[in-house]
């Protein structure tokens, strides 16, 4: 079978890549889905571990569980502030919300 | 089969595939196949309740029609649009034919013939029927064309509201068979569970039809406001795998329902003779499809806001209470997890079915009293503005 | 690891997921993002199938792609003007590739034995080989189920979960209801285009 | 401990309890709530006149010798003092119980007087709080078993005194009373605290005495105490300490009884609202000087043999100031225009001739009068708060009717011949048929106060006074005779002052619009009409109802009182008539038993009594004859005026130029005095001057200070401030509002941290 450690190593390349994503894009939708890639790598590792360690205990499949209600959650708020922001000042780019500063 | 293929040479594993891939062409083949049919069934009975005659000149009661309408369909010019979005436009009309074809992979045609028993079976229903949506969408967003971009926030909002009371519904037969797998449900059903929850048959028929944008629900091709909404652009072939797509969603509801509420190929004998199991699934599956289309033909088409409050107002709530309510008294019940036969699911399907109708007289009285106050709220509207004109009128003079 | 089938679904299914993950976040048009990203959650999914737990599978499709992805999607449209940006990263990027490429090399030496075999580090793995579990009990979705309801294990969380659903689905009709944008302040295009 | 409260040991305490409960009360709970307030104040005083009168009962109930033997009373102790502890206790003796008799009677009956007088006034909480406090003082002092309790209770009232003095504090007239007042007694006190001070001195030095004690029971009915302190050499040298003791003590009752030369703040005491002339003037503060030398009269009187006409020095001060008291007051009310300030000198004068009794050794005939001018010295000055308060109401009324208000200047400060235009006697006239109630009430009390022959009270206890000093004077010996003369003299100028204020007030015609139009309330004016043979009809009195309901209530609180009081001036006296007239002296009898020796009674003699009879009409018949027989008409000269002459009456009418005396020739030096010497030899010269030099030392190390804190302190803080500031300036900006940079330093931190693990790990 497949090694544990080559799902851990996709899940890091997907969670690198959505962090990148994250850091790095002006779009606030943008932002979002690079949190989502986050988030699945996280859920990746734990379904992995889960089978690899413990599959005879749902630690890991009822953590998935909550990190989807939470997703869920947080791109429900998080597509409404988007566009919230935008019918305000007409545009979706983060650096454009700089408004708390010094 | 798997057995009859080791047999002439081939290794287990390439044996199973072979096997599969079979399977997936046969059921892909008469899904494809059936379309034709249904399409003559359903054009004859709509001509019926429009008092007319319906296709009747190719073939003997215009039953070849339909194949030749698939011909002329195929032979006809692939217009695409300069502006289009290229990939999803062209991705968009297969996967809304693939979207269905995929959820006849898990549905039990006779006690035997299973594409995969997954034990999660209707979870991958849902998941798979959710796919549909991203077909619109795409196919709304790559055409370039406002009608169909229109088209497509319809889809948004639709099919994803439609989708909570649907789920919903679908948790009932669910906890009742206390299993996923379709087939275990199919088996469940000593009874048929539209006799025990009417009311969640209603609710998943009404969610159902409009997931599938029909019937009433059909905003999201509504000719008369967005001529054809989402697959305006589209012509040829890729038109008609829409419209395949489109047909055998609605009668995969229909299997559905017959799959979930009505014992699917559950009959006299089905067990013993196997390919009988068939025959019974698709006559109760061509009489839903029947009452679909009585529905789609006889109810004028709703508008966006009407929809979803609708949905969201009364559905939601409503399929809640009716999964409470079936929750409630099934775990009141004793026994309900060693149901083996008719007489034992006698009992538990009189107390559900008593507790519907009493649930029934509920949502009429409700929906009484919700049109009752509409109608007031209407009446006094009118008042406020027919007042000022009079106001005004008395001041002139 | 011999070449199986299963190898080769991984494989792909590991080409697809990251190769549509970076499509995601290089990609200019943001509609081609959004699928991309169904695309790349797809492929978790299919993860999740070939770590046997299709139950959440199942969920990944319902919840990430028929719901979460459907939304980006609906966001995406409902702001057309910014899906073409001159520029599609912030003044730091080159810094945050770096990073990212620093912590993808720091992660993979930690997870991987490959460091091992090339001999860069004696003991940093915290050795992550093993490919042999356990077999997953039959009835893992029930039990999932009943653990999720379990006053003894995840009761709590999951009423939690519930509320915070709850408070997301009110907090965000709120936030777009047009009653709560009365104080707004900037100008309405919208209202000079007709 | 176990007490059963209402035993006749312990109910004493109850007594002056519930008085001082209701000032806490009021002061505490219910001062914004004038009703509240004097329901509070009329039940604690109300509660403790019921105990007052269960004990008095007791009393004599039990009234033979014993009771002087062992007195009720109870005591706890109260502060040690090394060896010595003080004890605070009640007794109940004959005295005190007489006293009982009258003090919660006449403050009650002045507390539902005050319900009435004081209606509308915006502190009448706070009087109420006030006047608690006072009769809870007096009667301390009453039930006090030691001088030192009797000295906190008297202490109380003084600053009682002050408050209600000066309870109109806004108007300065007011104001400048209470503090002379309280300045006038406070000297007397501190010679009385330098009594009580030696006294227990004293006390301590007796060989196999009770040590250390101030108490009445171990110093009064201790006959070797007594001839120890006598034969005592005091600091003053061919003085006995009892001497000594005695002369301070008295001096601290001609303080508080205001009696010459310390009488001057009692007359401009009524700058207070009226009810509490009548509480000082007759239950509490003047009474309580007199009681107190009444107590303490086996001291005052040690050595002396009065019987046999053998006097001590401290015998020969109260009679020589109590006699030229008597006399000098009386003459100086005859002078007085004010309604008020006549009662008051005679009230002076009435104090005199107590003191004088017990300078001639008639210990129960002041105790007597006492009690009997408590009395009908209460109904007098309510009377005249009534007629004042008519007078208020006649001229609002007169000014209706289209007399214009006449304003008046209010004296600022020290102005002696001031006089209210409601006071002034002159200015009335006819009030009879305004306010007959409190025409006839004043009537009697005046006849009481006059010595009107065998009907009212105070004829038998001033014959008694008198026959005292006869029976002295008859030996020839010139003091009693003094005193017998001055005495006599005081009662026919009594009689006769007594008539003209009444005769100038309610004979006659209206003097003035305001006198025509007096005296508001439906019983009063019910009985105008049956007076004026008119019939009261029903429109009358809803008229009356609709121009003031709320002056009814309080016209009737007000002459409720009176009513009771005049029963009291009559037959108050009953109780003290000699024996060999009806048989029986039952309040000798009662009383006797306090002193360890009883005092003797005098003979009967008919002498006195015939001439006190013939003084007392003899005044009261001068009186009718200038003033009653033609009555003063408007703008006419007071008869009294014309027969002695503008020089003398000015003379009267300033008050004998003593106030004035006093302001020239005490206040005044003295005040230059402390300018001078205290304030500017002592205070700024000296005091200040070195101050003055401490504080430049101090400012300058201050300077040193502060320039060390300037340089190195603030310096030192400046820099770590400023280099915050500038740290933080350029640290904010990393606060750029991006949240993308945000995250690339989470992210930052977090790989720092990952490689700090995985460092450690290794």
């Amino acid at each position: 079978m497949i090694p544990l450690w080559m799902y851990l190593v996709v899940a890091a390349g997907l969670f690198v890549i959505g962090m990148f994503g994250v850091l790095s894009r002006r779009n606030a939708i943008a932002i979002l889905m690079g949190i989502e890639l986050m988030l699945n790598a996280v859920n990746v590792n734990l379904v992995a571990f889960w089978r690899y360690q413990t599959p005879t205990k749902l630690s890991g499949q009822a953590f998935a569980a909550f990190v989807f209600a939470v997703a869920a959650a947080e791109a429900a708020v998080g597509l409404a502030l988007i566009i919230g922001i935008y019918r305000r000042k007409r545009s979706v780019i983060a650096d454009d919300v700089n408004l708390l500063k010094w | 089969m798997t057995g009859f293929l080791q047999d002439i040479g081939l290794s287990y594993e390439l044996a199973v595939l072979v096997a599969k891939a079979l399977g997936v062409a046969v059921v892909g083949a008469f899904g494809l196949l059936w379309t034709l049919l249904g399409i003559w069934i359903e054009r004859k009975v709509a001509a019926r309740f429009q008092d007319r005659v319906g296709p009747n000149r190719v073939g003997p009661f215009g039953l070849l029609q339909s194949i030749a309408d698939a011909v002329k369909i195929i032979l006809k010019e692939d217009i695409m649009n300069r502006h289009v979005d290229r990939w999803p436009y062209n991705l968009a009309p297969i996967l809304s034919t693939l979207s269905v074809m995929l959820i006849w992979a898990v549905i039990p045609f006779t006690a035997a013939w299973v594409g995969a028993d997954l034990n999660v079976g209707v979870l991958y229903l849902v998941a798979v029927g959710s796919l549909g949506t991203v077909a619109v969408i795409m196919a709304g967003w790559s055409s370039n064309n406002k009608y169909a971009l229109i088209s497509a926030f319809r889809a948004v909002a639709q099919l994803i509201s439609y989708e909570v009371p649907m789920v919903i519904s679908l948790l009932v037969p669910v906890m009742l068979a206390g299993s996923l797998s379709v087939q275990a449900i199919v088996k469940s059903q000593h009874i048929a569970y539209l006799f025990a929850v009417p009311m969640t048959v209603l609710i998943f028929l009404i969610s159902g039809q409009a997931e599938n944008g029909r019937g009433p629900f059909d905003l999201l091709e509504a000719e008369s406001e967005i001529v054809a909404g989402f697959h305006i652009e589209y012509s040829g072939m890729k038109f008609g795998m829409f419209y395949v797509g489109e047909f055998l969603h609605a009668f995969t509801l229909s299997v559905l329902t017959a799959l979930l509420f009505l014992g699917g190929w559950q009959g006299p004998l089905a067990e013993k003779i196997i390919p009988l199991g068939f025959v019974y699934l698709l006559l109760k599956s061509v009489f839903v499809y029947f009452v679909l289309i009585w529905v789609r033909m006889t109810l004028p088409r709703v508008r966006i806001d009407h929809l979803l409050n609708f949905n969201w107002k009364f559905l939601v709530p409503l399929s809640l209470i009716n999964l409470l309510v079936v929750a409630f008294l099934w775990k009141l019940m004793p026994d309900t997890d060693q149901i083996n036969s008719f007489a034992d699911a006698l009992g538990p399907t009189l107390v559900l079915f008593l507790a519907n109708v009493v649930m029934f007289a509920g949502v009429a009285w409700w929906l009484r009293e919700w049109a009752r106050r509409d109608r007031e709220h209407i009446e006094a509207r009118r008042a406020v503005v027919a007042e000022p004109a009079e106001a005004t009128a008395a001041a002139g003079d | 690891m011999d070449i199986t089938a299963e190898a080769i679904v991984f494989l792909l299914l590991s080409v697809l997921t990251l190769g549509s993950a970076l499509l995601v976040v290089t990609t200019r048009n943001l509609f081609h993002a959004a699928l991309y990203l169904m695309l790349a959650l797809f492929g978790v999914a299919g993860f999740f199938v070939l770590l046997a737990a299709p139950f959440l599978a199942g969920f990944q499709v319902v919840v990430y792609i028929g719901a979460i992805a459907v939304l980006i999607i609906l966001a995406v449209m409902l702001t057309p003007s910014v899906t073409r940006l001159p520029r599609i990263y912030n003044a730091q990027w080159a810094v945050n590739l770096a990073l990212a490429v620093v912590f993808f090399l720091l992660l993979f030496s930690v997870l991987t034995p490959v460091v091992d075999d090339l001999g860069i580090s004696g003991t940093w793995g915290a050795n992550f080989t093993q490919n042999s579990p356990a077999d997953v009990p039959a009835s893992s979705v029930s039990d999932l189920g009943e653990a999720l309801v379990d006053p003894q294990q995840y009761m709590l969380p999951f009423e939690l979960a519930s509320v915070l659903l709850m408070g997301a689905l009110i907090g965000a009709a709120l936030l777009v209801s047009p009653t709560a944008r009365d104080d707004e302040d900037a100008p309405h295009e919208s209202g000079q285009g007709a | 401990m176990n007490v059963n409260w209402f035993s006749a040991d312990y109910l004493p305490w109850l007594i002056l309890f519930f008085p001082l409960l209701s000032f806490v009360i009021i002061v505490l709970g219910t001062i914004r709530n004038v009703v509240a307030s004097q329901v509070v104040a009329i039940a604690g005083i109300g509660i403790s006149w019921v105990l007052s009168m269960i004990l008095f009962a007791k009393a004599v109930w039990l009234a033979d010798e014993t009771l002087g033997e062992h007195v009720y009373g109870s005591a706890i102790d109260w502060l040690h003092l090394g060896a010595n502890t003080f004890r605070m206790g009640v007794q109940v003796d004959p005295l005190t119980a007489y006293m009982l008799l009258m003090v919660p009677l006449a403050s009650l009956l002045i507390f539902i007087y005050s319900a009435g007088y004081m209606h509308g006034d915006p502190h009448e909480a706070r009087f109420f709080a006030y006047l608690s406090l006072f009769v809870g003082a007096m009667l301390t002092l009453v039930v006090a078993d030691n001088l030192l309790m009797l000295f906190i209770g008297w202490e109380v009232m003084g600053f009682c005194s002050y408050s209600l003095i000066g309870f109109w504090f806004h108007k300065k007239s007011a104001m400048e009373a209470g503090v002379k007042a309280f300045m006038t007694t406070r000297v007397a006190d501190v010679l009385m605290l330098v009594g009580i001070g030696y006294l227990f001195i004293m006390t301590g030095r007796m060989e196999d005495g009770p040590g250390f004690t101030l108490s009445f029971q171990d110093i009064l009915r201790n006959e070797e105490m007594l001839k120890f302190l006598v034969n005592a050499q005091s600091v003053i040298w061919g003085t006995s300490a009892a001497t000594l003791i005695s002369v301070l003590l008295i001096t601290g009752t001609v303080g508080k009884s205001s009696q010459f030369p310390l009488h001057v703040w009692l007359p401009d005491a009524m700058e207070g609202p009226t009810p509490v002339s009548a509480m000082i003037h007759a239950a509490t503060m003047v009474s309580a000087g007199v009681y107190m030398i009444v107590r303490m009269f086996p001291l005052l009187s040690a050595g002396a043999n009065f019987h046999h006409f053998e006097y001590n020095t401290a015998m020969y001060y109260m009679g020589i100031v109590g006699s030229v008291t008597a006399l000098g007051a009386a003459v100086l009310a005859v002078g007085q225009s004010d309604i008020k300030r006549i009662l008051a000198y005679s009230t002076i004068s009435q104090l005199g001739y107590m003191v004088a009794a017990l300078g001639i050794g008639a210990w129960v005939a002041a105790a007597f009068h006492l009690v009997n001018h408590a009395f009908f010295k209460a109904l007098l000055f309510m009377a005249s708060g009534s007629v004042i308060h008519a007078m208020e109401h006649g001229e609002h009324h007169a000014a209706e009717h289209g007399h214009p208000h006449e304003h008046h200047e209010e004296p600022d400060g020290l102005v002696m011949d001031y006089c209210a235009p409601p006071n002034d006697v002159n200015r009335m006239g006819g009030l009879l048929h305004r306010i007959p109630i409190t025409a006839i009430t004043m009537a009697i009390g005046g006849l009481s106060l006059a010595g009107f022959p065998l009907v009212t009270a105070g004829f038998w206890s001033k014959d008694e006074i008198i026959a005292e000093a006869w029976h002295g004077g008859l030996w020839n010996d010139p003091y009693p005779l003094f005193v017998l003369i001055m005495l006599l003299l005081g009662a026919l100028l009594t009689a006769f002052y007594t008539a003209r204020m009444w005769f100038l007030a309610f004979w006659g015609k209206p003097r003035t619009p305001a006198a025509q139009y007096a005296g508001p309330g439906w019983l009063r004016d019910r009985w105008v009409k049956w007076w004026n043979k008119q019939p009261f009809s029903g429109e009358d009195k809803l008229e009356q109802e609709h121009a003031d309901p709320v002056t009814n209530r309080s016209a009737m609180l007000m002459e409720i009182p009176l009513m009771v009081l005049s029963f009291f001036a009559i037959t108050g006296g009953w109780i003290g008539i000699h024996k060999d007239i009806v048989g029986k002296n039952p309040l000798h009898d009662f009383l006797a038993p306090t002193l360890l020796e009883h005092p003797e009674v005098v003979p009967f003699d008919f002498t006195p009594m015939l001439v006190s009879m013939i003084v007392a009409l003899g005044g009261l018949g001068l009186g009718w004859w200038l003033y009653g027989r033609k009555p003063l008409a408007a703008g006419q000269t007071d008869p009294t005026e014309a027969a002695l002459g503008p020089g003398i009456w000015k003379m009267l009418q300033n008050r004998l130029y003593i106030d004035i005396l006093y302001r020239n020739y005490i206040v005044r030096p003295l005040e230059r005095a402390a300018e001078k010497i205290v304030v500017e030899g002592i205070d700024r010269d000296t005091i200040d001057a070195s101050l003055e030099s401490i504080a430049e030392a101090a400012i300058w190390l201050g300077e040193a200070f502060k320039r060390f804190n300037t340089v190195v302190i603030d310096g030192f803080v400046d820099t770590t401030v400023e280099g915050i500031g500038s740290f933080a300036g350029w640290f904010r900006q990393i606060q750029t509002g991006r949240i993308q940079q945000y995250l690339l330093f989470v992210t930052l931190a977090l790989l720092a941290l990952g490689t700090l693990f995985l460092i450690q790990v290794r």
